[in-house]
């Protein structure tokens, strides 16, 4: 692979990120599965690079995976979109920052719609009034966490206590980047080096010490679906896209899977359990499974945070192996303790994934 | 006379996501969704093109127009500028509202979606949150997941959330105010009424099919709906 | 009575054609190239459909008529232009100036940047072609090799690359793509019989004389595959394969496969140069940024503004064949127009 | 265990694992068969077609991609008129192709 041509395409798709004053908005599925990277995003933000963020408690689900399972009507969504954007106006902030990518995508596309039909914008502010009493003005910058630690990744770097390198051989790690798919697919614009070869992740690969390896089936979407997986009987769908996937990265041998979105590293880890459970297949090396890490865990272990505070044991592939290779120090006991450090009980064995403890 | 190729009309996404299709396969080559179901959202494109009013209803009641998982990986490539997930969002918006949805296995999912995630968002201000994902409907969250749940309150704690608690952070507990908003927002911009429409027309086929539905997940139409596969929906030939 | 001049700006097949014929009616013509030799981009184009014939041969024709009764400037570009009552005032890149009295503009067109189809991957995967890249390879006498060098066994040809397409602001046809991809094609198996030809389309236009029959020769005599449906994204393999991703649309199925080599059909866009120009004089473009003709079917070498004219690929995408009669056409347009003949008074309604 | 739900087949047409020895075959046994350009000329004037579905033009298209699993089936509702023959623009001799596929199909159980 050539890779000035996709330097050329990068350097296209460059968008403005704001440098301070974030208005910080969670997702429902982040939050859920991966309470401790939206964690580790606010103290990266405040504490390592010493930014502003604020959040409201008032703040509520944008409806995307309601909108996208096609049981809320897309003026529904948007006047809740316009409430969001007045609690932002209310604070007196402007630079919305939503944790998730399907919010991301959507606010996007409501921005977009607005835009070009001003009417609809107008019979979305008479919705608000009506609703709730509140005005609201559009953000001027709308960006994804992912593209703030892409905007900041070399000052992660400076920071960092290690790097995506294995430490015995000296070589840099094989990381696979999954972006979700409407980051920037559907506004290829809105998304760091656009919809066909986005750098958001492969930035902080590169800056952080790995190897950005790309394969076929890349810009395959992880198999969310929406409907596809939030009905049992739809579930197929979900797990043979991601099957795809990892059948299509196989020969690169990952070390890693490295994504922006809230459900792919839930489902592109999970489903490695569901398909060693059902074809007793499992991936990467020693029937390990291939780790799944979101960008904020990946910037939290490089910057020396405790993987346990991190979340890394809520996984369901264990990340034991690849901190041990990124030569990483860690209690291994203290995976199992909870808050107050009392023992909690270990996760039962499955049949046929190596589990490290 | 129908006027299923008007309505569609009305629907903003349908205007922007449908000018003229040439039948190139773009969007199907990509298709996320073509690679596992018998589905062709290029063929689903021509029929509604074609303003038949018959066809387009056939579609309305099948199951054909749920296989879509709405990735939008169509979006980035159609060489008219056309979006066929957009398309297929405007014809799932009319197949519910026409009350045709009740008519195919996918379609009748909806209720299990509304009584799930529509369902959390007003009671929850979240689509999903860690209690609503029971381990025993969803085996395939793993052993770990089990083990989250079980322990939640002392490891989101551990993992810097406000599990339930007041002010801002991770899972928190959305206040009343923001709530009752959230609830006047459905009931003045059409949630409530399709939610209400949902639920009438699967009362209705639940009753017909002769299985018993009440309130909450567990009982047999919601059991039925959301378990039930006749496997016809991946024919590989 | 002074001889009258004409300035032809490009030394593409039709600038040499439409200048042969100006100076054998007596006039005196300029005619000015930016590259260092004429003949534009039939250089690059080893055989020609649907005959196989060599570009050259057309080349060392259409030469045949430029007598020393053609002034011909290479290495040369017009600087500007002004025109005072019915005379022209150009100034050329080398300093010299002209006083002529019509300008005849065959700038010809650029072939498509395949870089920007980015899902495509030129430039990136090392296997994608363009069919440009594979006429060098043949006017070259080089052997078609993968960038491994192994002899490739599979090779997939993609119809309509920067044609007919939104996404890259090109919504016309090219009209040459299909029957070259065709050409291509059999030029390929004619050099290895045993590879496996595919190409994607979306309509196979074989408009010309011959065409079908050099289409059908394909199918028959060559076995190439014909496959309906445009290439949606492709992708490099860890052995730099290339994988295709298209809908086969006639059993309605996504299709993937895994080929050797891949080639883009690029299609022709206006030349980077044509705005200048046209900025230059006050010309129109159309809509789709080539020159604006004064009527589509009956004024085609005439510009909005009198004594200017045009010819060949810097009004639409055309054939060899089509570019060398056009440019005939505004020979004896621009003679009609000089000599005040009768004829050049009618009129027509412009369409819209 | 069970999940519910199964991993799923892919229905992409690969060209690199299907099997193209039918459509190889043909195209050397009656090398007009190249020549089909899928206009449909055959299956519209198809008298089996009214009745019974059958479609000359997506059984050679089937061929072509390897996919002959149900061929057979299909072509028993030929009933060997030969309008097609008669239909083709392309000189196709679709009679003695179904012929020559029932035979095959028959023998091998293709």
């Amino acid at each position: 692979m050539l890779e000035e041509g996709k330097k050329r395409i990068w350097a296209e798709y460059q968008k403005a990120v704001p440098d301070n004053n974030y208005y910080f908005v969670r997702s429902c599925i982040r939050q859920t599965f991966f309470p401790g990277s939206e964690q580790a995003f606010i103290r990266i933000i405040r504490n390592e690079l010493g930014k502003d963020i604020y959040e409201t408690p008032y703040h509520t689900t944008c409806t995307g995976i309601g909108y996208h399972s096609d049981i809320i009507p897309f003026e529904t969504t948007m006047t809740v979109v316009a409430r969001q954007f007045a609690l932002m106006t209310e604070a007196g902030y402007s630079n919305y920052i939503p944790s998730c990518i399907t919010s991301f995508g959507l606010y996007t596309e409501v921005l977009e719609t607005w835009h070009h039909f001003p009417e609809i914008e107008a019979h979305i502010r008479e919705n608000l009034w009506k609703a709730t009493k509140r005005e609201f003005k559009i953000p001027d910058n709308l960006s994804h966490p992912s593209d703030i630690f892409y905007h900041f990744r070399k000052n992660i770097a400076e920071k960092a206590k290690y790097s995506l390198v294995d430490i015995e051989s000296g070589q840099p790690l094989n990381v696979v980047e999954h972006i979700g798919c409407h980051y920037s697919k559907m506004f290829p614009g809105k998304g760091i080096g656009g919809a066909e070869y986005p750098c958001v992740l492969i930035g902080m690969i590169e800056a952080w010490g790995g190897n950005a390896i790309d394969y076929p089936e890349r810009r395959h979407c992880c198999g969310f679906g929406f409907r596809q997986y939030i009905v049992q009987s739809n579930r197929g769908y979900s797990v043979s896209c991601s099957r795809k996937k990892f059948e299509s990265m196989k020969p690169y041998q990952p070390d890693l899977i490295l994504t922006n979105c809230p459900g792919c590293p839930m489902f592109l880890d999970r489903w490695q359990y569901v398909i060693s459970e059902i074809e007793g297949k499992t991936y990467g090396k020693n029937n390990q499974g291939i780790p799944v890490f979101t960008y904020e865990e990946l910037a939290g272990l490089i910057l020396g945070y405790d993987p346990w505070e991190l979340g890394l044991q809520l996984h369901q592939i264990d990340c034991e192996p690849l901190l041990k290779k990124m030569g990483i120090k860690y209690n291994p006991s203290e995976k199992y303790l909870g808050y107050n450090r009392e023992y909690i009980g270990k996760p039962e064995i499955t049949k046929n994934l190596f589990h490290c403890c | 006379m129908t006027q299923y190729f008007k309505t569609l009309q009305e629907d903003i996404r349908f205007r922007e996501g449908l000018s003229a299709c040439i039948n190139c396969g773009t969007c199907t080559a990509i298709c996320a969704a073509a690679e596992f179901y018998q589905y062709d959202p290029r063929q689903i494109v021509d029929i509604v093109q074609s303003r038949n009013e018959l066809e387009i209803e056939e579609l309305l009641k099948s199951d054909t127009i749920w296989y879509c998982g709405e990735c939008m990986s169509c979006k980035t490539r159609c060489p008219r500028g056309n979006t066929p997930g957009l398309v297929i969002m405007a014809l799932r918006t009319l197949s519910q509202d026409s009350g045709l949805f009740i008519e195919s296995e996918k379609g009748r999912q909806q209720l299990a979606i509304k009584r799930t995630i529509g369902e959390w968002i007003l009671k929850t201000g979240y689509c999903v949150s860690p209690e609503l994902i029971n381990p025993e409907m969803h085996p395939e969250q793993g052993p770990v997941w089990k083990w989250e749940i079980d322990n939640i309150r002392t490891l989101m704690k551990k993992m810097g959330a406000n599990y339930q608690g007041d002010g801002p952070g991770a899972l928190r507990k959305i206040p009343e105010e923001a709530l009752s908003e959230l609830k006047s927002i459905f009931d003045i911009t059409g949630a409530t009424q399709r939610f209400e429409k949902i639920e009438n027309d699967s009362s209705k086929k639940a009753e017909e099919m002769g299985l018993k539905l009440t309130d909450g997940l567990d009982n047999p139409y919601m059991q039925y709906i959301y378990k039930h596969n006749s496997q016809n929906h991946h024919n590989n030939q | 009575m002074n001889k009258k001049v004409v300035v032809v700006v490009g030394g593409g097949i039709a600038g040499i054609e439409a200048s042969a014929f100006l100076s054998y009616m007596g006039f005196e013509v300029v005619l000015v190239e930016k590259e260092n030799t004429l003949g534009g981009h039939v250089l690059n184009w080893e055989k020609l459909f649907p005959t196989m014939r060599y570009g050259s041969e057309v080349l060392d024709f259409l030469l045949q008529g430029i007598s020393p009764k053609v002034n011909v400037y290479t290495c040369c570009e017009v600087n500007s232009i002004s025109k005072k009552e019915h005379q022209f005032f150009v100034e050329l890149s080398n300093g010299e100036n002209f006083i002529s009295d019509a300008v005849l503009v065959t700038t010809g067109y650029d072939l498509f940047d395949a870089r920007i189809k980015e899902e495509y991957g030129y430039g990136i995967y090392e296997n994608v072609f363009t069919s440009a890249d594979l006429e060098m390879i043949f006017t070259a006498k080089k052997t078609l090799l993968t960038k491994q060098n192994k002899v490739p066994l599979k090779i997939g040809f993609v119809h309509c690359v920067g044609s007919r397409d939104e996404k890259v602001g090109n919504v016309y046809c090219s009209k040459v793509c299909c029957v070259t991809a065709v050409k291509q094609s059999i030029e390929i198996k004619q050099i290895y019989p045993d590879s496996e030809i595919y190409c994607f389309y979306m309509d196979l236009r074989m408009y010309g004389m011959h065409f079908e029959h050099l289409y059908k020769e394909a199918q028959e005599k060559y076995g190439v595959h014909f496959i309906r449906g445009r290439l949606s994204e492709c992708f490099e393999n860890v052995d730099k394969s290339i994988l295709v991703k298209v809908e086969d649309t006639l059993t309605g199925r996504p299709l993937k496969m895994n080929v050797d080599i891949l080639v883009l059909m690029v299609g022709f866009v206006p030349r980077k140069s044509t705005k200048k120009i046209a900025d230059l004089i006050g010309l129109e473009n159309g809509r789709n940024g080539f020159f604006k003709t004064k009527d589509q079917h009956t004024l085609t070498n005439v510009s909005n503004i009198p004594g200017v004219f045009f010819a060949g690929c810097c009004t639409s995408p055309k054939t060899i064949t089509n570019t060398i009669t056009d440019a005939r056409a505004a020979a004896s347009t621009i003679a009609s127009y000089l000599l005040h003949h009768e004829i050049d008074k009618r009129t027509i309604n412009l369409a819209p | 265990m069970s999940f519910g739900f199964n991993i799923l087949k892919d229905r992409q047409i690969d060209f690199d694992t299907n099997d193209l020895s039918l459509a190889r075959f043909l195209s050397l046994y009656e090398p007009s068969f190249r020549l089909c350009i899928s206009c449909g000329g055959c299956t519209a004037t198809c008298i089996a077609n009214h009745h019974s579905g059958l479609s000359l033009r997506k059984i050679f298209i089937l061929i072509n991609r390897g996919i002959t699993a149900d061929i057979k089936h299909e072509l028993d509702n030929c009933m060997l008129c030969g309008k097609c023959v008669i239909a083709c623009p392309r000189g196709v001799n679709t009679r003695g192709l179904i012929l020559k596929i029932s035979e095959l199909t028959k023998n091998s159980e293709i």
